[in-house]
């Protein structure tokens, strides 16, 4: 049995660039990536959102209506259905003047049974440590 | 000896980062390290052939032929790639085109990941 | 007439809009600066809503980020696509995009 | 009425500023404006025909397609396309391919220019 | 007779993108902008950097020896060659503690008639006052 | 191990490396980040120099730009690509590309 984890550490924002989707895409192939590991392999993502990375986390996004395309808020509820375990970084969310109702913390309608978690930064710097690779977005 | 994957995410011809993504590659291949390397995002134009070689622009399609000849695996994402625009015949010979998955099954295997993200 | 400056990022500060002579300049918060219009940092406003008599953020910008053109700053005026081309033609002579 | 030349120059699917670029033509045409678009260094992708349409990518190339339609002006920077491989086939069609002076003449008879450069 | 003035202002750094480069390529272009033009129509560029854009200016770049590509010296001198009147903010210069013989001033080898011309802010600012269109690279 | 860090951008700040644990990573300067080595501002060295015991520049880079090897302040250990990858085998566990 060997797993690896893998820290997908989002710091950039939203909708400048496709960076933050690719990170969500990206920690959610870890579905699949059994078919090209051994037997008793595996990978685990842990997804966190540091800095300006947490304005990604923000509810009420209409990029879909507006611009037609996937908002980051369906990437972020994808991830928490697909129970990838997803961090937000809570010195972050409070520099911005955000409360925990404005950012995005379940999917619940879509049936997700874990929810994302607030957190110190603290934690998401042991999750980086303990990991095998880490990805910065 | 090690493996080294990195991740190019970053766009493209004219900007540097392809660059120097395909010269750490080429220096650890020298060295007799294993390089996978994945391209995704706006850096799948790597893998776009016919790319016309101008002097304002690197041009990068003959080294990373030759580092592909040489052993490194480089493979685009596929769904990146037809985002844009190019299909299965746009791809350099003996490059790859997989799904994000294989990206992190070649992280899996790495002794070293350098994902390579930003804009 | 005034210069149209396009703010296209969620900065604190750039050298040419404080360069730029009082006055002179109305700001246009698009893409990622209109985060600048509804997100304090640390209590603060964003500096930048202070450089210019007249502050725009453009209104399909703040929904597509989960803003509501309700929480921004109350010295700044949402224009959706339409009224910034007026802006453009009407109110503005030139402009930068930084 | 008065005409309203684009200089876009910023990458790409995956970046929203071609989005914008295109939305406030768009606007402007709906009110009766002449509309000028250039597509240099990054931006000429959104001249590659056959972008696959995926709901993470907000896909231009039918709204871009009946502006053009509606008699706006989109133009790709001939050598920028080249460079990436986009070569006169690969060009959606009714947009132009001109060289870069093209783009200064249009801003010399503009009534407002919008350059959109960075990265 | 009718002359439109167009400020090339570059305030972005060489070799993250082309963006310094385009500017180059562009501002060249006004040599046969003509073509498209009625008798007695031109346009005339100036070419200004500003901010971190004045470290485009630097002399020795070897970005052709070690990447293959043209350096944007090459194409200042190029500007310089075909008559283009280039700024470089003499505030900007200072700040990053340079001094005029780093700075690109001349394309002397090649032939060029003209300097470029180390200049205060304010007459970069006037440049663009006077110009009819304003392009920031 | 060490985690190396690298910097492909000019900046004066990055909230990343302020908040990692000191001692505990390098940083590599890349790309545009090789202006940090060698450009002080209004005659001050970048503040990203003193964020780690430790700082490379890619040799590479520097002499792109017009910066030769010489210029780089006497922290930054100026490397070649051969020695970027060493670095990554040999000092570096984990990197994190900012």
């Amino acid at each position: 049995m060997s797993i690896k984890k893998m820290a997908f550490i989002v710091d950039k924002m939203p909708y400048k660039s496709e960076t933050s989707r690719l990170a969500l895409t990206h920690a959610i192939a870890s579905q699949t990536v059994e078919i090209h590991l051994e037997d008793g392999e595996n990978v685990e993502p842990v997804l966190a959102f540091i800095g300006a990375g947490v304005l990604n986390c923000l509810k009420n996004q209409k990029a879909s209506e507006v611009y037609g395309v996937t908002t980051l808020e369906s990437h972020i509820q994808n991830a928490l259905l697909t129970d990838i375990k997803v961090l937000i970084c809570e010195e972050d969310v409070k520099k911005y003047g955000l409360t925990e109702d404005q950012i995005i913390m379940d999917a619940e309608e879509l049936g997700a049974d874990i929810t994302s978690e607030l957190v110190p930064f603290s934690t998401i710097m042991s999750e980086m440590e303990s990991s095998d690779h880490i990805l910065f977005f | 000896m090690g493996k080294l994957t990195i991740g190019c995410f970053s766009s493209l011809v004219g900007s540097m980062t392809l660059d120097f993504a395909v010269k750490l590659a080429e220096a650890a291949r020298k060295k007799g390290h294993d390089v996978d390397m994945w391209l995704s995002g706006n850096g799948t134009m790597l893998s776009k052939k016919g790319q016309r070689s101008f002097k304002d622009y690197s041009s990068l399609e003959k080294t990373i032929t030759d580092l592909v000849a040489g052993g490194a695996n480089v493979t685009a994402c596929e769904a990146c790639a037809e985002a844009r625009g190019f299909h299965k015949e746009d791809l350099i010979s003996g490059f790859g085109r997989k799904s994000m998955d294989w990206y992190l099954a070649s992280c899996f295997s790495a002794d070293r990941v350098l994902h390579i993200g930003g804009e | 007439m005034k210069v149209g400056v396009f703010l296209s990022e969620h900065v604190k500060s750039n050298d040419t809009l404080d360069r730029l002579r009082a006055g002179s300049f109305d700001v246009v918060l698009v893409q990622n600066g209109v985060y600048c219009a509804a997100i304090k940092e640390n209590g603060q406003a964003s500096p930048v809503l202070g450089k210019a008599t007249k502050v725009y953020a453009l209104s399909e910008d703040l929904v597509s980020r989960g803003l509501e053109p309700s929480q921004v700053d109350e010295k700044v005026s949402v224009v959706n696509y339409d009224g910034l081309v007026d802006l453009i033609f009407n109110e503005f002579g030139k402009t930068i995009w930084l």
